[in-house]
């Protein structure tokens, strides 16, 4: 079975934003209004972090992309009380916005706060209906969303090889962040597959992963420099 | 045996009277909750209709009011059987005026606070999801399974004790007989039912005490079983069940304070009881300062910097005013007034009481906001400010609570009638005879 | 949908491309239930990609549009277009939601009420066209052609700006405008070397790179080559790989992924670069050759009249001790130093001057001290310097048969020529435009077309353009959306969104190598919208003959066709196609290999709408005189095109006298004398409020220009740095905030003598103190539900300030104040 | 009439009791039902059930207990009842 992950090169991304606006097209994520916003409901599933590091004038400022991490070890899974949020056999953790009946626990249960909440049945204007992905599910009011590393594409990536009769490729399946990011910073492939990108990046001696002490093993791997 | 009944009642009347006589300000109390509660409803149905949306939560504060109160009703309610609990067994014979309003309290508050995990559902038309695919490795579904078996039990252990007390109502003919027949199960206070009544609470006196404890250890669970910093920590389960006695026992003497005023019982509920639960409430309010203490000392002293940002969020940041409002509320007020015995009275008691409810409802918000307010991953801080839906549904949650006192005191005697009976009629002698039992033989001390 | 799709696939035994042949084959053999059969009929939902180019702003990025049944569902960079490699900036994702945005003009409209008014009437495409030719016409028989004003808001180099001065041209009127003018911001180059163009610097050949301001990241030409190029040299383990340092006043998107961030006093570059010079040039680290062989005033020179002048060296070793331009820029010496040095040991070393450089009252002065270190390095032309690009061998229009009308009118003056002393050097003035306007000078305006663009949210002082607008009895909007401008016209023609119509770019500024993108339709037109050149096309064939000759299409494709047609007879570069490298082509080409080999022209139309563009990565080698085109023919540091510049305004001004000379150069804003006029330096930025904080605007690349503000995800993105989304915000620094009792996310007022505007504070040490940063985009009075209303607009903070050489706003000009709001 | 009409509401009474405790039993039957249920689900799901069977280890018993003290109060009760009545008739 294919364990998929990323790698994300902190060196070369330079948090232009174009992951975030990529993966809210690609998604459907709603958009919330002002009001909504001011209130800090703002949904993202690729989220971005600033860290300031060091004293004026040496300042250093790391920009992180945030995606879902997809932990080997979900904290979030363990505790929803009705099977809504689960992890497959290829390691994503997926949710059932069918099922979900909106308590937050994974969220407050997520360390890494990478899940987000429909606090109001997601409007669009008509126009923008006509222009959503139809491979995507729109997802309701009072349901738990998150990054998906865009398992839709995986299905049809699937579809293909099978197609073909021939085994995914690296490079093949990849989320719309990866696929778009301007700066080559995000990587995705297969942990498995000793030959990908991604498992080559996982093991060098520039990969950490976010709070590898709380044993959640992301499958988000972050490369930088350690200077 | 005629005549001795009557004679009896007589001398209890005071108790019977709130069930008897009705006055214009009891309907008009009513009438007032019940305007209350339907406004809560309406507020409630409008946010099940537009979403959670209407209420203050947001994205790093996924948790607000609801689960605070959710935590602290349930606290209350562990006045109640818990303490009448221990009181029986331990055969604190003034307890016997005060049991009935604990267990009653127990009930009502345990529903109420039941409730609340189903107010912050997202989508409470799918909480029978649970059901049909529900996870029982959830503390969530933990908590659903703990309190069910907490309100069965209490209310179990609310209702056997007053058997013999529904029977009397029965004898005494008037309004409902058939009612009471229902519920006093043939009682004739033979005997044999005496001896399987008082084995049966024997029993659960004995299972309620574990299954109260269980309870707010599930509910601090929720927290603990999280990776999260201020909420993964071992002491939750016993540091939540202290904080719930405590705040129960607060509780209860509200409860008690306002009866004894507004139903006259001073010549039931003395300045005595009072005096002892709030011995009571000393201890718990020192050895809550106790576990808080050792709460933070851990944190503090381990430094791990994601719990320090939650410890200083909490000392020094936008919740500071309420963390130290809690040390006021639930140490300074309740220790000055409870270890004078000038500030002892029962007005003190009450302005004691008042502030451990408040310092463990903030106790409870201190607990849920900060953590969830500090995410890690240098992402912002949260700030919740709770919206009028919420302030709304808590207020309804209270009325609910003085309603359901005031409908229970119209139906039964909030004061167990045959509890007190047996005290005047055989306590005395028992409790000699008990003391006696504790005393050296004189034969064994000359030896 | 998804789930059914494939349980269908899964009867039909999994094969995509089965659907259509499986639908009526299997239907005996296999039990398939009707439901899915009326799915599968109703198609499977086709999946097309068409390439276009991204029209959200001007770097001219290659996308690929991803349709769903044809519609659009996605975007995402074109990988084969060698500008952007697949890369795309946020913005460009939401170029459909302009497509689909709710708020589009649907079709032309007529203004009812009074200006700014709000109320239109629906009026038919002919009645229109109708209203504006007879008035053109009208006007051009009494002689007046001259009157009527284009500006093209759409700065982006391409065929529609030839377009349009083409039929201005014909028509007979010289008021064609596009703005804000590129060539504004190449007269620093064009003083020193020569060059109407904008450098491409070769940062992949660099070790060392020096930016004064320039976000090259972020506000950028094209931020996203850049972004590809940064990329590329992170490539490389930190000891090896280029170092980056960023001189700039906030910690920018460049600043924040530079090695080291230098903060500056706003205004004050132009004394650092002069300061490095000094070093440079005191420890000889410059390049001596270059200097010797190439340059023109290094060392004191005596002219042809005997007269002495003092060289660059000297003027910078008098005035540009670094512990002087330390107390200017508030850069320590030491800093200066070790910049320096860095500079002059790691060759190849290159400068690069920007936005925050450029946008000040001494811009000019500025971008000419760091382009002079360039020259200093010997940067011109090398690897790993600074580069200018051939221009595409495109067909040039038709050459024009001025009728009378035309060449009356064409003789008269600009509207936008400055009638005192300044802007002697600007290609266009949008400050002497608007005053000009309102004086009536040298002749009013009568009708005035404006396409794209918004001058009254982008521009200083705009309500004074406001007020000009009102003046002019015909006002011309080509837009897609109704905005704060269209508000005061008379008349809005719909123009099509980036993703229905054709066009055709080439060279965006700053980027390495010759290319022209090819924008083309996705999709039908939603609406009853033109495109603006067809509309064009249109009118002069309505005005006359003469106009109409001058461009003979039918259609604005079929000029395309046409300008395109001799890329293909010329036999340069390539389509752009898959896995094609530079240096392959490179390699081909010198071996007289051509990798495009195209039977017909018809094919390479083909394949160039197919593919989206064509590019040439090979540049002529280039003769000295083609390199340096002053008059020396020689790299100026004395810069005798200023000289002459200025002598002329003197000589308008009445005779060459050192009385008028100083009135000029007080007109001009110049506090200098003497030779060191004409050289790089530092100028100081005169503030005459007495306000305690600099006030610096920036575009973000969730919304460049302001644009995208009606663009829902981008205005929830908006400031995604800082988690501010629908807001707009303003960053200090924590002692700066200490100081006026401000803590992070308060709400603040800043306040200038102009006005005020009421943010959200965000305190971090990205910021220099004593500066406030507030990002320019939001603070919209129109423009639709998703921009009216939200955030504000720091340029209404700014006072009317230009650098008085070139025209450009002075952005960093102003000084400000900031409280507590309540 | 009087005789018979007491007699019926006694009868009436005392089957509305015995609803009551069945509705009890009915619960806790219902209880150990979804909780087998879950388990169920989670030994299917290979999702950890070791603690799904551990919480039901501990829950089940309790709701057992309570309906059984339940049952055995009020056939306690009745018991003596018809005893007491039978005395009552012997008098």
């Amino acid at each position: 079975m294919p364990k998929w992950a990323m790698a994300i090169d902190l060196d070369k991304c330079t948090g232009c934003g174009d992951c975030m606006a990529a993966c809210k097209l690609e998604n459907n994520v709603a958009i919330v209004d002002a009001e909504q916003a001011a209130d800090d409901r703002v949904m993202l599933w690729m989220d971005m972090m600033t860290i300031y590091e060091g004293e004026y004038p040496n300042i250093k400022l790391k920009r992180i992309p945030k995606p879902c991490f997809h932990c080997d070890n979900p904290p979030c899974i363990k505790v929803c009380p009705v099977h809504a949020t689960y992890k497959n056999e290829e390691g994503l953790v997926a949710q059932i916005y069918n099922r979900c009946i909106g308590c937050r626990y994974c969220m407050a249960a997520c360390p890494y706060t990478a899940k987000v909440f429909n606090w109001y049945e997601p409007e669009w204007a008509d126009e923008f209906k006509t222009c959503m992905n139809p491979d995507v599910s729109l997802r309701m009011k009072g349901v738990v969303e998150k990054c998906s590393f865009c398992a839709h594409r995986l299905q049809k990536v699937k579809e293909n090889a099978r197609a073909d009769d021939r085994e995914i490729s690296d490079g093949e399946y990849s989320p719309a962040c990866a696929d778009s990011c301007p700066a080559e910073a995000i990587f995705f492939g297969d942990l498995e597959n000793k030959e990908s990108k991604v498992f080559k990046l996982s093991n060098s001696p520039r990969a950490f992963r976010e709070l590898e002490d709380l044993g959640t093993i992301p499958k988000v791997f972050y490369l930088s420099e350690k200077e | 045996m005629n005549e001795e009944t009557k004679n009896t009642v007589d001398i209890d009347e005071a108790l019977y009277r709130p069930i008897y006589e009705t006055g214009k300000s009891f309907y008009f109390a009513v009438g007032f909750l019940l305007f209350i509660i339907g406004f809560t409803l309406v507020v409630y149905i409008r946010q099940v209709y537009y979403g959670l949306g209407v209420t203050g939560m947001n994205q790093p504060v996924t948790w607000g009011f609801y689960i605070v109160n959710f935590v602290f009703f349930v606290g209350i309610s562990h006045a109640g059987t818990l303490i009448s609990a221990i009181l029986r067994l331990s055969k604190a014979e003034w307890r016997r005026p005060i049991t009935r309003m604990a267990e009653v309290i127990t009930a009502i508050v345990l529903a109420i606070g039941g409730l609340h995990p189903i107010i912050d559902l997202g989508r409470p038309d799918r909480v029978l999801n649970i059901f049909t695919a529900g996870r029982l490795q959830s503390p969530l579904l933990w908590d659903v399974t703990s309190i069910t078996a907490y309100f069965t039990a209490s209310t179990v252990y609310l209702y056997l004790p007053m058997i013999p007390d529904i029977a009397k109502l029965r004898d005494r003919g008037g309004k409902m007989v058939w009612f009471y027949e229902f519920l006093s199960w043939g009682w004739h206070g033979t005997e044999h039912q005496k001896k399987v009544l008082s084995r049966a609470i024997n029993i659960l006196m004995v299972m309620v005490i574990p299954i109260a404890i269980s309870v707010h250890t599930v509910i601090s669970y929720i927290f603990s079983m999280t990776l999260q910093p201020g909420w993964h920590s071992t002491i939750f389960g016993p540091y939540f069940v202290v904080g719930a006695i405590f705040s129960g026992i607060a509780a209860l003497m509200i409860v008690m304070i306002s009866f004894r005023k507004y139903f006259h019982l001073e010549n039931y509920l003395k300045l005595v009881h009072f005096r002892h639960l709030g011995t009571l409430l000393l201890i718990m309010s020192l050895l809550w300062f106790y576990f808080t203490f050792s709460e933070y000392l851990t944190g503090v002293f381990g430094a791990e910097p994601h719990e320090m940002d939650v410890i200083f969020y909490k000392f020094t940041g936008t919740y500071a005013i309420f963390f130290w409002g809690m040390v006021v509320c639930n140490f300074l007020i309740p220790v000055v007034i409870l270890a004078f015995k000038k500030f002892k009275t029962i007005p003190g008691i009450l302005i004691a009481s008042i502030s451990v409810v408040i310092g463990m409802w903030l106790e409870r918000l201190n607990i849920v906001i900060p953590s969830l307010a500090n995410p890690r991953m240098g992402l912002d801080m949260g700030m919740y400010t709770p919206s009028f839906t919420e302030w709304t549904l808590f207020i309804g949650g209270l009325a609910v609570f003085v309603l359901g006192f005031l409908v229970f005191s119209k139906f039964f005697p909030i004061i167990s009638i045959w509890e007190i009976e047996e005290g005047r009629k055989e306590s005395v002698k028992e409790v000699e005879k008990r003391v006696t039992s504790y005393l050296p033989d004189p034969a064994n001390s000359v030896e | 949908m998804e789930i059914q799709r494939r349980d269908f696939l899964k009867l039909l035994g999994g094969a995509s491309g089965a659907i259509a042949l499986g639908l009526y084959g299997c239907r005996n053999s296999i039990d398939v239930p009707e439901r899915l059969i009326e799915l599968a009929k109703r198609g499977p939902g086709i999946e097309s990609w068409k390439n276009t180019i991204c029209g959200q702003c001007p770097a001219g990025c290659g996308v690929s549009v991803r349709m769903i049944d044809g519609i659009p569902v996605y975007i995402k960079g074109n990988p084969n277009y060698p500008v952007n490699r697949g890369g795309m900036c946020p913005s460009g994702h939401s170029a459909l939601e302009m497509l689909f945005n709710p708020d589009r003009i649907k079709n032309p409209q007529k203004r009812i009420g009074v200006e700014g008014s709000r109320k239109w009437e629906k009026i038919s495409w002919d009645n229109s066209l109708k209203i504006v030719s007879d008035k053109m016409k009208e006007l051009r028989n009494s002689g007046l052609a001259h009157q009527v004003a284009f500006l093209n808001g759409n700065a982006q180099n391409g065929l529609m700006d030839k377009h349009f001065a083409q039929f201005m041209n014909a028509y007979g009127s010289p008021n064609y405008y596009s703005f804000p003018s590129i060539k504004n911001q190449t007269v620093p180059y064009n003083l020193l070397q020569g060059v109407e163009q904008i450098p491409a610097y070769d940062l992949l050949n660099a070790k060392y790179i020096l930016s004064f301001g320039s976000n090259f990241l972020e506000e950028g030409y094209s931020p996203i080559y850049y972004t590809k190029i940064y990329s590329q040299l992170r490539d490389q383990s930190v000891e090896r790989r280029t170092r980056l340092v960023q001189i700039d006043s906030r910690m920018s998107l460049t600043a924040a992924n530079a090695d080291r961030w230098v903060p500056i006093k706003p205004g004050t570059y132009a004394a650092l670069a002069l300061g490095v010079a000094y070093v440079l040039i005191r420890e000889e680290l410059y390049n001596k050759n270059f200097v010797q062989t190439s340059t023109f005033g290094f060392n004191d020179w005596t002219d042809s009249r005997g007269k002495s002048h003092i060289g660059f060296m000297k003027n910078v070793i008098n005035n540009y001790y670094p512990e002087e331009v330390s107390k200017i820029t508030g850069v320590p010496a030491e800093t200066i130093l070790q910049i320096a040095r860095d500079l002059g040991n790691n060759k190849p070393s290159v400068v690069l001057g920007g936005q925050g450089a450029e946008d000040n009252t001494n811009g000019t002065f500025t971008q000419m001290a760091i382009y002079s270190l360039n020259a200093l390095l010997g940067n011109i032309e090398k690897e790993g310097g600074v580069y200018f690009v051939d221009v595409p061998p495109l067909a040039e229009l038709p050459s024009i048969v001025y009728d009378e009308a035309a060449r009356s009118g064409l003789e008269k003056t600009k509207v936008a020529e400055s009638n005192d002393y300044t802007y002697p050097l600007a290609d266009f003035s949008f400050d002497a435009f608007t005053k000009n306007i309102l004086n009536d000078k040298p002749y009013p305006v009568s009708v005035l077309f404006i396409y794209k663009g918004n001058p009254l949210f982008q521009t200083l002082n705009h309500h004074e353009f406001a007020e000009a607008l009102k003046k002019i009895p015909l006002v011309v909007s080509f837009d897609s959306c109704i905005n704060e401008t269209s508000e005061y016209a008379d008349l809005i023609l719909p123009d099509h969104t980036s993703l229905e119509k054709w066009d055709a770019f080439s060279n965006v500024p700053s980027v390495g190598f010759t290319h022209v993108g090819i924008q083309q339709p996705v999709i039908n037109p939603l609406y009853d919208t033109k495109n603006t050149a067809d509309v064009i096309l249109k009118l002069s064939s309505m005005i006359g003959q003469s106009v109409a000759n001058a461009l003979p299409f039918d259609t604005y494709e079929k000029e395309i066709r046409f300008s395109v047609e001799k890329l293909y007879t010329s036999g340069e570069g390539a389509i752009v196609t898959e896995g094609v490298k530079g240096a392959w082509l490179e390699y081909l080409q010198q071996r007289g290999w051509q990798i495009g080999r195209y039977n017909s022209f018809d094919e390479f139309w083909k394949l160039i709408t197919e593919n989206g563009g064509w590019w040439n990565p090979i540049r002529k080698q280039k003769k000295v005189e083609d390199l340096f085109k002053t008059s020396s023919g020689k790299f100026e540091f004395y810069s005798k095109n200023l000289e002459e510049a200025i002598n002329n305004v003197v000589r308008k001004a009445g005779g060459e006298s050192s009385e008028n000379m100083k009135k000029v150069l007080q007109a001009l804003n110049i506090h200098t004398e003497g030779d060191a006029v004409f050289l790089p330096h530092y100028e100081v930025v005169s503030i005459e409020e007495n306000m305690p904080l600099y006030l610096v605007t920036y575009n973000l690349l969730t919304n460049r220009d302001g644009n995208s503000s009606n663009q829902p995800m981008m205005q929830e993105l908006f400031g995604y740095t800082v988690h501010e989304h629908w807001n707009t915000w303003a960053e200090i620094n924590p002692v700066t905030a200490k100081a006026n009792g401000i803590s992070d996310k308060n709400l603040i007022w800043v306040e200038s003598p102009l006005g005020s505007i009421k943010v959200t504070a965000r305190v971090n040490p990205g910021i220099m103190p004593g500066v406030v940063s507030v990002p320019f985009g939001m603070g919209h009075t129109s423009y639709g539900r998703y921009a009216k209303g939200i955030g504000s607009n720091p340029v209404s903070l700014m006072k009317n300030k230009y650098d008085k050489l070139n025209g450009i706003p002075a952005l960093q000009a102003t000084k400000v104040k900031i409280s507590l709001a309540n | 009439m009087k005789t018979i009409n007491n007699e019926l509401r006694d009868k009436i009474i005392f089957a509305a009791q015995l609803v009551s405790i069945s509705l009890i039993w009915l619960l806790v039957i219902g209880i150990i039902f979804w909780i087998s249920n879950l388990i169920y689900l989670s030994v299917d799901l290979k999702d950890s059930p070791g603690i799904s069977i551990g919480i039901s280890l501990v829950a089940i018993p309790v709701f057992i207990t309570l309906a059984s003290i339940l049952t055995y109060v009020f056939v306690g009760f009745h018991r003596e009842k018809k005893k007491h009545l039978n005395t009552d008739s012997g008098n």
